[in-house]
């Protein structure tokens, strides 16, 4: 579905990827788990085409994405929620989910949307019309997931979702990833740095280390391997 | 209430309104890519010497003074726009990676540019421009402290604000300008084509500038090259007094600075009018750092 | 190419629909006449025809030197013949003569070009070092030459006993306006300046009593010369080398400073304000003495602009003016000496050699400044920090 | 490197550019230079640009008849922007290229800066509208004249009619804050207290700024018998616009620097019975009606200072001929002692430079004329 | 001696808005320590190393620094310019170097708060500012050697790698002669041997300056290895503190740190 080759990618002069291959297949879940500045958002910009490899190519569906504008990879249905979640904070609820359908013309279908999103994360219903910088952390992730949502996506980019939140509130929003991924069939490129709970969701791993894949395999295996404890949990 | 205070009241509300709608032009550029478009007080202008040559031709083919405004206000404001777009995509597009200070000069550049080209092109002189509003008359115990054109400045701008602020709020591209101006990056990541939202907000303020422009001229009587500068300074004065990017501070800053000046020369003296306009400015924002309404920013560590 | 042509074109008719209605049209309508003046219409085009293709033809190469040579292209200071010594020597022999081979106006005109050096290198330190935004500079400069005048017109005081007083009301005035704004950040910092710009110029323009108002001051004295009477043509060399000693001065000074600590203070605020302020940088007092001593020199050559006209009035002082200056220094590239320098020869001696262009220097001029920005939004000369000799370090 | 090697090509060429420069003034020529001097960019452009033209009008006329001397009289026109800065180098230009004698400057700041310059030299100088008292009547300048007379006598006929015609009691008084209206409306005032007139406003407005309704506001509360307003045309009219608009009576007074015809033009009804004082009627003086008819084929315009422009130029032309030399004192002499038929009527100038012959009367605004008032 | 802590902070508190950004943290770092405050992302560890160190006021409690006389001084309301000048000094979580000034001089404007000339003895040059000068270039010069930036003194900072940008920060600190140094992630996107070296040189500025260290990193490897002691914050408060052979095997810790196994399946 999306493969990234051997792409380069700077910020000014500094080389914030030194080469990075993936590989995704329709319906998975993929990991990306590394340590903090490893490139793993550098790696999503690129694909997002926020930022544009030096060097390198992306493919989608076989075709080069990256020569296109951030615009066009998302009405191609690559849709990112980015680190930190950056819900626009002087918008309300709704108003930050109809931002998410902004490219989306198809208005009885998108009723039916919003409606599934009320029923997948019921507290935003209740929101609805508060401003998005006064909720929670938790809230905020749930709201940029959900925004991300309504712009339908067929591949998911997720930065780091548990980020800064409580770990019940994690707990939920793994389960409503793979929830997302299995019924709505999307395929889900989740970027953690929280390995462990990264590794049981997902179905592939990537590790990432100074801008370089370093390993690669099933999600079950990487999370046997005493290597990655050692490297990303620290702890034997 | 005395008819005195009244007076000076809906003279500084007409020229309030009228910075308004200038004003609206700064800060919605302003909101959405930071930068303080000097050149737009020349769009002002150059909007009124086009509703001029409109005018004129139909005022010449002797069309009746309320088409010939209709007309003269509908090519003002397309023209304007254009001349917005233009703008944006020659001197301030490709600085959009550079310091903040690079378009800020350019900005200045093309401010010059836009003044000696209606000079070469058109004339220095001041030109009469027809007033379109014809003789309006209203009750007589309204004559005593406002004029018909008065009201229908500020009117016609309250109503534009209200209209803006509609579009801003409840249409696609109105929500996507407000998106950019909070995070341009996650916009993008939503689909907004930025570059396009940014070419819209320059036509919508150069729209806004030139309807303020026909209607400031229609009431005056005159206008020349030069129009454009000192309200250009004044409404982006109000536009931060308001808080720069906030639509509903314009409106304030533009109405205070106009009401402030107003009740200057009434009680005090118009020799330092714009000595108060800007004094009062600097109190405010030492009070205020961010003005009326704009967002403090938080300190980013 | 073809492509390029084509789209061109495409730009060509659209500039010509653009400016159809002020370019060819001509309207009285109270004479009920209308001229068509379709020659304007077909020059237009041709000009932004060519223009077009240049323009996107440089912006793509613009492009490839951003990315591959963003640090030398166009680094005057790495070239080796600037910096040779007998470069140096035979320009600044050129340079001492130039008053004695030229005719009187150039020696003029570099006079006021020099005196727009000390302006820009003075604002240079606020805004290209400290980074604080000022648009309303002017008004020290202003301060400076009414400071001249006024003590010449109240008290008889000559032009050498006045210039102390001169830089020094300028410098507190830099100080005074400093302490208010100091809380203001970028944007508001520049709408702040600009208000004090023209609040300083309205009084000059309408406290009638005590500044003339509009009408100005005239028959300033020239700067004396050990009480040796000087006759126009000496005394205008004479102020050409003072005005040289002056830039030599704030050259000088400004070098000094920005390789000490205030200097780096400067910078360092300039680069990151918290940053500086958690290495023990006291920012009210760094901005303070930035905002003083730009202040300081404009102070100083508005005595010399003063002296040099015998005449001030308001509105040599205009926003215009804080303008220029200020492209001045951001064209040159902020921070740099040798930016500001050729920054004024392009906006101060340009404009008055083009004058043959008669009214269409101004619009020349203002493209000018477009063009340079769209093409070199760094400025002319990338500021590089001297580096500091530590290699006879242990 | 090799960019660096442009940057070096770019400062060569910029100090090429210089010597060129330079290099023009060397130059010798055949000609006899007048130099001309004025805003042609910028705000004030409109005061400079007619000048300009007439000027050039009338050298080109005199160049068609043989010239001065035998020589083809060149006009070199140079943009000082009303700057005082600007003003000196023109000045020092203008010299240095040779010039027998200047017309300018336009505006009383810029003139009297450039007299600095002028005044080492000792060439002629006629300002075709530089009225600042202080450019004659000091005694500084024995090389300045003018064509336009000074404030003073056009302030003081202005006091005269005010008190004497329209009998006022009380007056307003209304300027631009410029140099001109600003020096006019101090000396009417001060013309006014003299006589015991009391003066309710005396204000300042700001050229170009929206709109003046706040203060005619307050000068409808005032109450006036006459607003005397010191100023150009374009805010003067605005101003009586919005005080007919806002049906006040009093009767509005201004000087020269109204009779435009755009004034009426943009006034249109608003304008009429407007009082204005001005240089003697010339509108039946042959010369100036040729001229003006001349300047309307080639789409060109006399503006406010024109014709005394082309009454400056020729009574330079005439000094010229008449001393047969372009020596700078024997010029001024001649200026001096001749009389000169012009588009001003048969002009010459007093001791001081100031203009003889060349009165002020008063004119009203009538029927979409300037109409001479008899009193 | 040792039982007068070096920094103390009690109950310090710090809220944004309705968010409860800090509660009631305290804790103590005594003279040459090496404490780590540890904690999963947005626990508010950046938070309180700003609260600290001057760029926000907390809302409550109060914050004491040991003077170089021993005696505590409340540093909580001064600016983060005199905090620095009394003795306390940090890097950021961001890099936040000043980019277009060369590697050395970053140094040098560290050494701002311990030198005396002001800017007329510049212009002047006076002899007294020269000398200083040369102390300032030849101190700034001997903390690039320590760090091992000596080599790249003459780069322009934003030019330097990562991980030296991470040294070069750490340098600049130093250059303010503090007693207690604030490290804030100072291993974040190092490789396993730059994060080795940094250890090293944390080690070795402690015994050459004879500061204390607190340190915020997510690298555990790293914060168990050199720390005397760890604290664990999460969502505001401070949960735990001990060694780091205690702080491993607190339930308490690994839960909120290392994230639940939650079973994301049912």
């Amino acid at each position: 579905m999306l493969s990234v080759k051997e792409i380069h990618t700077y910020y000014g002069n500094i080389q914030a990827l030194k080469g990075v291959s993936l590989d995704i297949e329709k319906g998975e879940i993929i990991t990306l788990i590394g340590a903090n500045g490893a490139g793993k958002s550098t790696t999503l910009m690129s694909i997002s085409g926020l930022m544009h490899p030096r060097s390198g190519k992306i493919f989608y569906q076989n075709m080069p994405l990256h020569l296109l504008s951030p615009e066009k990879i998302v009405s191609l249905g690559i849709v990112q929620v980015p680190e930190g979640r950056r819900i626009f904070p002087d918008f309300t609820v709704m108003e930050n989910l109809e931002m998410g359908a902004y490219l989306r013309s198809d208005k009885p279908q998108l009723k039916k949307d919003y409606d599934y999103i009320f029923e997948l994360f019921p507290i935003l219903k209740d929101r609805k019309r508060q401003l998005g910088g006064t909720l929670s952390g938790g809230e905020q992730q749930m709201l940029a997931i959900s925004r991300a949502l309504m712009a339908k996506p067929k591949l998911l980019l997720l930065d780091e979702p548990s980020l800064g939140l409580a770990p019940m509130v994690i707990k939920q929003i793994f389960q409503i990833i793979r929830k997302i991924n299995s019924e709505q069939s999307t395929t889900i490129l989740l970027v953690e740095q929280n390995a462990n709970l990264a590794l049981q969701t997902a179905d592939r791993g990537y590790v990432i280390e100074n801008g370089l894949i370093i390993m690669q395999d099933k999600a079950e295996k990487l999370l046997q391997n005493e290597e990655v404890k050692k490297a990303y949990l620290g702890i034997v | 209430m005395d008819l005195y205070f009244l007076e000076l009241f809906f003279s500084g509300l007409t020229r309030g309104g009228i910075y308004t709608l200038i004003a609206l032009g700064y800060t919605m550029v302003y909101g959405i890519i930071g930068l303080i478009n000097f050149a737009h007080g020349e769009i002002y202008m150059i909007a009124a010497f086009i509703g001029l040559t409109f005018a004129g031709i139909f005022s010449i083919l002797q069309f009746s003074l309320i088409s010939i405004l209709l007309i003269a206000v509908f090519f003002a404001m397309l023209f304007s726009a254009a001349y917005g777009y233009t703008i944006e995509k020659t001197a301030y597009k490709p600085l959009r990676q550079a310091s903040r200070l690079a378009p800020l000069i350019s900005a200045i550049g093309m401010s010059i540019f836009l003044r000696e080209y209606v000079i070469l092109a058109q004339t220095p002189d001041f030109l009469a421009f027809p007033m379109l509003f014809g003789d309006l008359e209203l009750p007589e115990f309204m004559m005593d402290f406002i004029q018909p054109t008065e009201t229908i400045i500020i009117l016609v701008s309250f109503f534009l604000v209200g209209i803006l602020l509609l579009f801003i709020k409840h249409t696609k591209t109105g929500k996507a300008m407000r998106a950019i101006s909070q995070d341009r990056e996650m916009a993008m990541l939503l689909g907004v084509n930025s570059d396009k939202i940014i070419s819209f907000t320059f036509m919508v303020g150069s729209l806004l500038a030139a309807f303020g422009a026909i209607l400031i001229s229609a009431h005056i009587g005159q206008i020349n090259y030069n129009i454009g500068f000192i309200i250009g300074i004044k409404a982006f004065t109000a536009a931060v007094l308001g808080g720069i990017g906030s639509i509903p501070g314009a409106a304030l800053g533009g109405l205070t600075l106009g009401l402030i000046e107003s009740f200057a020369t009434g009680y005090i003296s118009s020799d330092y009018e714009d000595v108060f306009a800007f004094g009062i400015l600097v109190l405010i924002l030492i009070f205020k750092p961010a003005g009326f309404l704009g967002k403090k920013e938080h300190k980013k560590v | 190419m073809k492509l390029r042509i084509i789209h061109s074109l495409i730009i060509t008719f659209w500039f010509m629909l653009l400016c159809f209605p002020l370019v060819v049209l001509k309207i009285d309508y109270l004479e009920k006449s209308i001229r068509f003046r379709w020659i304007n219409l077909f020059l237009t085009g041709l000009c932004v025809f060519f223009i077009s293709l240049l323009w996107r033809y440089f912006l793509s190469r613009r492009r490839k030197y951003f990315l591959r040579l963003p640090e030398h292209f166009f680094d005057l200071h790495q070239s080796r013949l600037i910096r040779s010594k007998p470069f140096l020597f035979i320009f600044s022999l050129v340079f001492l003569s130039l008053p004695l081979i030229l005719p009187n106006y150039h020696t003029s005109i570099l006079i006021t070009a020099m005196i727009y050096v000390v302006l820009g290198l003075g604002l240079n330190i606020v805004v290209g070092l400290a980074g604080l935004l000022d648009l309303g500079y002017a008004a020290f400069f202003a301060i400076g030459g009414y400071s001249f005048a006024l003590l010449n017109h109240y008290f008889g005081f000559g032009f050498w006993a006045s210039l102390p007083i001169a830089a020094s009301l300028a410098c507190l005035g830099g100080v005074l306006l400093g302490i208010p704004v100091l809380r203001l950040r970028g944007d508001y910092l520049a709408i702040v300046t600009l208000g004090f710009g023209e609040i300083i110029r309205l009084i000059l323009e309408n406290w009638e009593a005590f500044t003339k108002g509009p009408s100005g001051i005239p028959d300033l004295p020239k700067p004396g010369l050990f009480g040796i009477q000087l006759d126009f043509y000496s005394s205008t060399i004479y102020l050409y080398y003072l005005l040289i000693l002056c830039m030599l001065a704030a050259i000088l000074v400004t070098k000094r400073l920005s390789y000490s600590k205030t200097g780096r203070a400067w910078v360092a605020l300039r680069e990151d304000e918290i940053a500086a302020q958690s290495m023990g940088i006291d920012t009210t007092k760094t901005k303070l003495t930035a905002f003083g001593i730009g202040a300081f020199w404009a102070g100083i050559v508005g005595a010399f602009f003063a002296s040099k006209n015998s005449f001030v009035d308001p509105s040599s002082f205009t926003f215009h003016e804080s303008a220029i200056i200020l492209s001045i220094v951001v064209l040159g590239g902020m921070g740099s000496i040798l930016g500001v320098i050729l920054a004024t020869m392009i906006l101060v001696l340009l404009p008055e050699y083009l004058r043959f262009l008669e009214s269409y220097r101004m619009l020349i001029f203002g493209a000018i400044m477009v063009i340079m920005m769209v093409f070199r939004p760094e400025g002319l000369v990338k500021s590089v920090r001297q580096q500091y000799d530590f290699k006879n370090l242990k | 490197m090799k960019l660096t090697r442009i940057g070096v090509l770019i400062l060569v060429l910029l100090t090429t550019l210089f010597y060129l420069g330079a290099g023009n003034a060397v130059f010798a020529s055949d000609t006899i230079k007048i130099g001309l001097a004025g805003p042609f960019s910028g705000d004030l452009a409109p005061y400079g640009i007619p000048p300009k033209d007439t000027v050039r009008l009338a050298a080109e006329v005199l160049n068609r008849s043989g010239g001065l001397l035998g020589k083809q009289v060149q006009i070199l026109a140079e943009d000082d922007q009303c700057k005082a800065g600007t003003a000196t180098n023109v000045a020092s230009k203008l010299v240095g290229e040779g010039v027998i004698a200047v017309i300018g400057h336009i505006c009383s700041g810029a003139t009297i800066a450039a007299m600095s310059v002028y005044r080492a030299v000792k060439i002629p100088v006629i300002s075709p509208s530089a009225t600042n008292p202080s450019l004659t009547l000091e005694n500084k300048n024995p090389n300045f004249f003018r064509t336009i007379p000074h404030d003073a006598a056009q302030a003081n006929l202005q006091v005269d009619f005010i008190t004497r015609h329209l009998k006022a009691k009380k007056v307003a008084i209304v300027h631009d804050k410029g140099d001109y209206g600003k020096g006019l409306a101090t000396l009417v005032a001060e013309g006014l207290k003299q006589k015991k007139v009391e003066i309710v406003i005396f204000e300042g407005i700001t050229p170009g700024a929206v709109d003046y309704s706040a203060l005619i506001r307050k000068v409808k509360h005032a109450n006036p018998d006459v607003v005397a307003f010191g100023g150009y045309h374009p805010e003067g009219s605005k101003i009586v616009t919005q005080a007919r608009k806002r049906n006040i009576k009093a009767s509005f007074i201004s000087g020269d620097g109204l009779k435009d015809p755009s004034f009426i033009k943009i006034g249109r009804k608003f304008v009429e019975g407007y009082y204005v004082s001005s240089p003697a009627d010339i509108s039946k003086v042959e010369i100036s009606r040729e001229i003006t008819r001349i300047l309307k084929s080639k789409n060109q315009k006399a503006g406010n200072f024109g014709l005394q422009a082309h009454a400056a130029v020729t009574a330079i032309f005439n000094a010229v001929k008449k001393t047969n030399s372009t020596d700078p004192e024997k010029l001024q002499k001649a200026l001096r002692s001749e009389k000169i038929d012009t588009t001003l009527g048969m002009i010459s100038f007093d001791k001081n430079g100031d203009i003889l012959g060349s009165g002020f009367s008063m004119y009203q605004v009538r029927d979409g004329q300037f109409v001479p008032v008899k009193w | 001696m040792t039982n007068h802590p070096v920094l103390s902070v009690h109950k310090i508190s710090m809220r944004f808005g309705g968010l409860n950004a800090l509660n009631k943290v305290s804790l103590q770092v005594f003279p040459r320590e090496i404490a780590a405050l540890i904690g999963p992302n947005g626990a508010g560890k950046t938070t309180f190393f700003n609260c600290v160190t001057g760029i926000y006021k907390p809302s409550g409690g109060y914050i004491e620094l040991n003077g170089p006389d021993l005696r505590p001084k409340r540093i909580n309301g001064l600016k983060p310019n005199l905090i620095t000048r009394s003795g306390l000094a940090r890097t950021f979580q961001n890099i936040r170097l000043f980019e277009n000034m060369s590697v050395l001089e970053n140094v040098m404007v560290g050494c701002h708060c311990r030198t005396t000339s002001n800017f007329l003895n510049a212009i002047i040059q006076t002899s007294s500012f020269k000398k200083e000068e040369q102390g300032v270039i030849e101190k700034s010069y001997e903390l690039l050697k320590l760090v091992g930036l000596q080599g790249s003194a003459n780069l322009s900072a934003k030019n330097l790698p990562y991980a030296e940008q991470r040294s070069l920060e750490i340098a600049r600190a130093l250059a303010t002669e503090p007693r207690l140094l604030l490290l804030d992630e100072p291993a974040a996107g190092m490789n396993p041997q730059e994060t080795t070296k940094l250890d090293q040189l944390i080690m070795k500025i402690r015994e050459r300056f004879n500061l204390a260290v607190l340190l915020i990193e997510h690298d555990m490897k790293l914060v168990m290895r050199i720390s005397d002691k760890v604290f664990v914050m999460a969502q505001g408060e401070k949960i735990a503190e001990g060694t780091p052979g205690e702080i491993q095997n607190n339930p308490r810790v690994i839960k909120a740190y290392l994230g639940e196994e939650v079973d994301v399946v049912s």
